[in-house]
């Protein structure tokens, strides 16, 4: 009896020995993964964002994805703070002008093609397009595209109209039809102050110096800042003359300015008859605001260099390189889910992905606006994706108030920041 | 030169009524001196001559010139306050000086004029300090030489030896008179402390619930207090005041008739200053004693009363009581002072 | 005292009038714009950039902004937070204050001067110079976008330690030897005897230290970018901007108003406490 | 300081007083010296917060030196710091003396009066963001003069730093006169009577008299308000285009920090800034204590 109770208590520790082995085995094969998804505010998408999580957590079971929508002005600024407190999530969704900040800081995880079920980059790219050559550098690829974009200009049917002039046959292809067409579409008050205007450059946020007035020196055929050698040059002519423009636009045609509120605003409210940063995706915002409009291309310069419209950006979605190499894996898993989704975020938040998918479908095939647009961003470039980008912003917009606003001597003030500019850049 | 008149002053201040229709003569280089209880208005009244506050009705003369509508600076009239009010950040002889500074008096004219009355008040040695560095009777005397300096027509003294201690007190009541003596102007001191009251007037004023209740000498409102209020008031240890019904019960029966004979049937109630009750050889008066305060000159017993106050007597310094033992005790009925009903006092006829 | 005598006036109501007038004019005049801060949040939309102004809401919109801010943005997070934000550091200063200035006012420590040197130093150190090192150590501490890092670093406040040190020295040592003979432990003298003649004091300084956290705004916008940890300070921000390309002053109005509505609770509450305290907070400098 | 009364100490109590401190002791010295010390060091690295920091030596400096931001930000500072200095001290005095005079209801136009002290300084920015909107309430009481239906209050690189400095004040000036009322307050009647009786008229009276007593008040109202001013941030964090544009006429010190900072990511810079800005503090307020310095 003794005995018999002595072998059953040696089974029993046995037993529970294996038992501990094999769960101390277990998690190491299939240890669940929380990823952390950070994603910008964009209301159509939302829904979206919900189901494709919901569908990959059920194909996924070991994966959970927890996502946090942050509004979209202040998201680039969260996001760099996270990831500077060390708090960065595993997958995120990034602007293609952050870039450059991005790569130096060594955030970027480079794409793990196992865990998207490719063998090569150029199997990717029949993938998801060539949108993703904006997130490629040295050979690598650091994010799937989510919305690839490019700028047109909208032209408000019904002002237009109102100044006996028509989208179709009239919207201007230089920079220099711009002044005509808007002086004819300005309505001004008895102080000379205009109610509605033309044209206007949007003037809210540094960026879209990069965008816009970036994309007008390259057109001209200058360089402001050299993605490759990093070599700056903004006291160049075709500078000049770019700022010239934008300088006589605000002070001698007094067509617009830094003072009035941001364009795509004005333009929603009808304040605006020609707004140039936007594209199809800004669609349901036009028809939520109840305006008639026509899309044309962005204008040249009439003896452009380089044919052009503004700069291209697009936002794709990467993954934090300081996150464990499993946590890397699936969230690389998750990316290329999420992307391969091109034609629900098409049709359902209005975002293009340059998808082989997305480009043919009706849609896009027979939209003649797609088409232009397509057309557009196929002759686009990206903003120089350097560290720095966004003080070198700064300093340009500051260099621009400068001259527009305060009058001071445009020699001066880009040679100024000629200067500045290779300061910052050197001391990244 | 100084008389200061008040003819029916009141003061109101939003409901409550401060002075009540005052009427007063204070005569040229008489020293009054302002006597009641916290809140009786004398302060107020003092503020009203000064030009601090305004009169609600009522005129106010000096040297017989209406000043109701003069500002306080013109009136002629100095005043030190309780707390002294001296300019903190000025020295000794900058404060004494201000008046003449903001007169536009020439620099070297005020240091003569303010060195003149450091003299007298023997404060020279004083004069660059900052009042912090000053002691108590020297921010006094600083305060008193600034009023000075004004050459006034009256000074205004606002209880200014409260913050004093008891020693100090009784020197610079000294120093005051003197004061007054070789200046030879009007005076009115305001104080709530009868003693001082005594030691400084030519006249008293006793004021009570914005009223005044009698206007005399030390020595008249001593022995001939116009109402129980100021009977009470004046003296120390306290007047006792006993109702005459109650003179009968307790066998005092010489006593009622001292009374009746003297005051009338109006008499309601008798004064008897403590000095005047004294230990007797024998008779009807005894009393247990009570308690028993000894300063060496004298000697201070508290009877068994009948009511609940006690009887004060004021005995010299060798007289022994013992608490709890009982005395047989004399009425010296010669300065026995009479009231109504209305506790006004009854002339003795 | 009576005041109305400080200045003599020969025309008292004529010159009373004009006085008032003028105070009304200035009182009026700085008030307006909480007022129109106030009326806003209660407007329809469009009425708050109405010309001319509606000094009252035509259209009363009672709750409805205050509804729409909540829909925009996490504004029961941000009210949540900064009301935990505040207690946690109200009372934790109260209490380290009160602690270190009865160890300062009734103790002979060793370096005592040194030590409350060292504490009442960091007075002069403004918050602005402390925001980026204190960044970068609250990062090694792995607390960015945690409570953690919102709070602690506002813990406590030299001020505190300061104004306990006055007023405890206060304090009779007879009551502390009274309670030492009669045999209660340190513990026990401190929290028993010595703490409740504090309370006025404590009323103040718990005054002081609710607005400043309440209102604090550098430290929280660094420390966390996670919006379920925003303050309401940093998350007001959020209604500044167009939500959906709509603007949204009533809700930005309604969010500042729920704001500001503690601190003019607390104001006219204990105005005087308020004022003193203010007042108090200011020699901090 | 130790000047009060000590309660008898024995070894034992000695340790209970260092346990009472300890915990506050501890905090400062992790929460504000150690950052201190840690941000003097961090002045002299090249760091992003997210590599290691490498030490540079005093190349910061040296940069800051020939940074344009940072010497427009130093401009900027200077005219925000003059313009909610001086005009806050007599402004407040002023209005503190107004408040002071006794007149019916004086408790509710004072309430009223220090209405603005109350909302966070995030919340006042908020508000005059409306009120400054560019067809907002002030361009339309203004147009009968101006004849304009729109104003660019804020993003204008002229009246913007004006106009901030006249929001700021507006929230400061009930603040300080609360103090200079304080102040106030704790002269004696008295004094006032005396120096009345004393034959001096109003003006000589407040010269002569009050303003020099009120020098402990002054001196705390223009340190507090010069450490306030240097430290501007809020008001252009919130209400300037791009903040601290047009032109970063608006970029004051604290501002560029948080850019330094917290936008760039160049944590040496902002530390060094800090560094600057900091002495230029102490300096500030070391002077104005030795000139406040009163010997009565």
């Amino acid at each position: 009896m003794k005995k018999q109770m002595h072998e059953l208590m040696k089974r029993y520790v046995l037993g529970l020995i294996m038992l501990a082995v094999v769960a101390a085995m277990l998690p190491a094969g299939a240890r669940a993964v929380t990823l952390e998804l950070w994603m910008h505010d964009h209301p159509p998408r939302i829904p979206l964002d919900k189901k494709i999580i919901d569908e990959f957590e059920k194909a996924n079971p070991d994966i959970k994805v927890n996502l946090t929508i942050f509004p979209y002005s202040t998201f680039d600024q969260r996001l760099q703070v996270a990831f500077a407190g060390g708090q960065g999530p595993a997958v995120f969704n990034n602007v293609s002008l952050n870039l450059g900040q991005y790569m130096a800081s060594h955030i970027l995880a480079p794409a793990d093609l196992k865990a998207l079920g490719v063998s090569s980059n150029d199997e990717l790219t029949a993938k998801y397009g060539v949108g993703l050559n904006g997130a490629t550098i040295d050979g690598k690829v650091y994010g799937l595209p989510t919305e690839v974009s490019d700028y047109l200009c909208a032209a408000n049917n019904k002002l237009w109209k109102a100044a006996g002039l028509d989208p179709a046959k009239d919207a201007p292809k230089t920079w220099d039809d711009m002044v005509k067409v808007s002086e004819k579409l300005t309505q001004r008050d008895k102080s000379g102050a205009p109610v509605v205007r033309g044209f206007d450059f949007n003037w809210t946020d540094p960026v879209f110096m990069w965008l816009t007035f970036n994309a007008m020196v390259d057109q001209a055929g200058g360089t402001m800042v050299n993605e490759a050698t990093r070599k700056v040059d903004f006291d160049s002519k075709e500078v000049k003359k770019t700022m010239q423009y934008w300088s006589d636009w605000v002070n001698v045609h007094k067509l617009g300015g830094p003072q009035y509120t941001g364009s795509r605003d004005a333009f929603l409210s009808g304040q605006l008859a020609i707004e140039c940063t936007v594209g199809p995706w800004f669609d349901s915002q036009f028809e939520k605001a109840g305006i008639s409009y026509s899309f044309f291309p962005i204008p040249r310069w009439a003896d452009a260099v380089n044919d052009r419209g503004f700069n291209t950006y697009a936002y794709f979605m990467m993954v934090n390189a300081n996150a464990d190499e499993a946590t890397r894996a699936a969230a690389w898993k998750f990316v290329g889910f999420y992307a391969s989704h091109s034609v629900d975020l098409f049709n359902e938040a209005g975002l293009f992905t340059t998808s082989p998918e997305v480009a043919a479908l009706k849609g896009v095939t027979n939209d003649p606006v797609m088409q232009m647009w397509l057309a557009e961003l196929k002759k686009a470039v990206y903003s120089p994706r350097i560290p720095g980008l966004n003080e070198v912003g700064d300093a340009l917009g500051r260099a621009r108030d400068r001259i527009i606003l305060q009058h001071e001597d445009m020699d001066k003030v880009l040679s100024d920041l000629n200067s500045e500019a290779q300061d910052i850049i050197a001391r990244q | 030169m100084g008389s200061i008149e008040l003819k029916s002053v009141s003061k109101r201040f939003s409901t409550f009524e401060a002075i009540r229709s005052i009427e007063l003569k204070v005569e040229d280089r008489e020293r009054v001196v302002f006597v009641g209880p916290s809140g009786c208005g004398k302060s107020t009244l003092l503020r009203l001559i000064c030009g601090i506050d305004d009169v609600t009705e009522g005129r106010i003369l000096i040297d017989g010139v209406d000043v109701t509508a003069v500002g306080s600076a013109k009136r002629g009239v100095a005043m030190v306050f309780q707390n002294y009010a001296l300019y903190p950040h000025m020295t000794a002889e900058q404060n004494m000086a201000f008046s003449l500074r903001v007169g536009g008096v020439p620099k070297g004219e005020r240091k003569e004029i303010v060195r003149s009355v450091a003299a007298i008040l023997q404060l020279e040695h004083l004069l660059h300090r900052y009042p912090k560095q000053l002691s108590g009777g020297q921010r006094q005397r600083v305060a008193i030489g600034r009023a000075m300096v004004r050459r006034p027509k009256a000074f205004l003294f606002d209880e200014p030896l409260s913050n004093l201690d008891a020693a100090l007190r009784v020197d610079m009541r000294l120093e005051i008179i003197r004061l007054h003596e070789q200046l030879k102007t009007t005076m009115i001191y305001v104080t709530h402390d009868q003693a001082e009251a005594m030691t400084l007037a030519d006249r008293i004023v006793v004021l009570n619930h914005g009223n005044i209740e009698q206007v005399d000498t030390p020595r008249n409102i001593y022995h001939h207090p116009a109402n129980t209020f100021v009977a009470r008031f004046i003296g120390s240890p306290r007047i006792n005041l006993i109702e005459v019904d109650r003179l009968a019960t307790a066998g005092l029966d010489e006593l009622l008739t001292v009374a009746a004979r003297a005051f009338g049937p109006k008499v309601k109630s008798v004064g008897i200053r403590p000095e005047m009750l004294q230990l007797g050889e024998s008779g009807p008066f005894s009393r247990y004693c009570r308690n028993v305060e000894y300063f060496g000159s004298e000697t201070i017993a508290y009877f068994e009363g009948f009511d609940e106050a006690l009887l004060a007597a004021k005995a010299t310094g060798e007289t022994h009581f013992q608490p709890g033992q009982a005395y047989t005790l004399s009425i010296d009925t010669s300065g026995l002072v009479g009231f109504d009903a209305n506790g006004n006092a009854l002339l003795a006829r | 005292m009576n005041r109305s005598s400080r200045e003599k006036s020969r025309s008292p109501l004529a010159r009373q009038w004009l006085g008032t007038l003028i105070v009304a004019a200035f009182a009026l005049a700085f008030a307006f714009p909480v007022y129109f801060m106030v009326s806003s949040a209660f407007k329809a939309e469009n009425e708050i950039l109405a010309i001319p102004i509606h000094l009252v809401p035509y259209e009363f919109a009672g709750l409805e902004e205050f509804r729409r801010a909540m829909e925009i943005a996490p504004l029961g997070n941000y009210v949540w937070n900064s009301a935990l934000v505040s207690f946690v550091n109200v009372v934790c200063t109260l209490l380290l204050s009160a602690m270190a200035g009865y160890g300062f006012a009734k103790f002979d420590l060793p370096f005592k001067n040194f030590l409350f040197f060292f504490v009442i130093s960091t007075m002069m150190i403004p918050q602005q110079i402390l925001v980026v090192p204190l960044f970068v150590e609250i990062k090694y501490f792995g607390w960015v976008n945690t409570y953690w890092g919102l709070i602690v670093p506002g813990l406590m406040n030299a001020f505190g330690v300061f104004m306990m040190r006055q007023f405890i020295a206060e304090v009779p040592n007879e009551i502390i030897e009274a309670g030492r003979a009669d045999g209660a432990s340190e513990v026990q003298i401190f929290v028993i005897l010595v703490l409740p003649l504090l309370l006025p004091a404590l009323a103040s300084l718990a005054i002081i230290i609710f607005i400043w956290s309440w209102g604090n705004f550098l430290w929280p916008l660094v420390a966390v970018t996670n919006e379920k940890l925003a303050v309401l300070a940093v998350g007001i921000t959020n209604y500044t901007q167009p939500y959906q390309r709509q603007p949204m002053w009533g809700a930005a109005m309604a969010a500042a108003t729920l704001t500001t509505l503690p601190v003019l609770i607390v104001f006219l509450a204990f105005q005087r406490h308020f004022v003193k305290g203010i007042t108090a907070a200011a020699i901090k400098g | 300081m130790g000047a009060s009364v000590k309660a008898p100490i024995t070894r034992n109590q000695k340790w209970w007083g260092l346990l009472f401190v300890s915990p506050a002791v501890l905090f400062f010295a992790v929460f504000a010296i150690f950052p201190i010390l840690f941000g003097s060091y961090l002045s002299l690295t090249r760091y992003n917060l997210l590599t290691p920091p490498v030490y540079i030596g005093f190349k910061n400096y040296f940069a800051l030196a020939h940074d344009r931001k940072f010497l427009l930000s130093l401009r900027n500072t200077g005219v925000f710091v003059l313009g909610s200095t001086v005009p806050i001290w007599i402004g407040s005095l002023l209005l503190a003396l107004v408040f002071d005079s006794k007149i019916p209801g004086r408790t509710v136009w004072r309430a009223l009066f220090f209405l603005p002290v109350l909302p966070p300084l995030i919340v006042v920015a908020v508000v005059w963001k409306v009120i400054l909107h560019p067809y907002g309430m002030v361009t339309a009481v203004l147009s009968p003069f101006t004849g304009l239906g729109e104003i660019p209050w804020l993003t204008d690189p002229h009246l913007s730093p004006i106009l901030l400095i006249a929001i700021n004040n507006w929230t400061m000036i009930p603040f300080f006169a609360m103090i200079w009322l304080a102040g106030l307050a704790a002269i004696p009647d008295e004094l006032r009577y005396a120096s009345a009786l004393d034959g001096a008229n109003s003006a000589q009276t407040f010269f002569l008299v009050i303003l020099p007593l009120l020098k402990r008040t002054a001196v705390l109202v223009a340190a507090l308000s010069t450490i306030n001013a240097f430290q501007a941030f809020i008001l252009q964090y919130e209400l300037t285009p791009d903040k601290g544009g047009p032109a970063d006429t608006n970029l004051t010190l604290g501002l560029l920090i948080w850019k330094y900072g917290f936008q760039y990511f160049r944590m040496g810079d902002a530390a060094a800034a800090s560094v600057v800005l900091f002495a230029i503090i102490l300096l500030v307020t070391l002077i104005q204590l030795i000139l406040g310095r009163s010997k009565y």
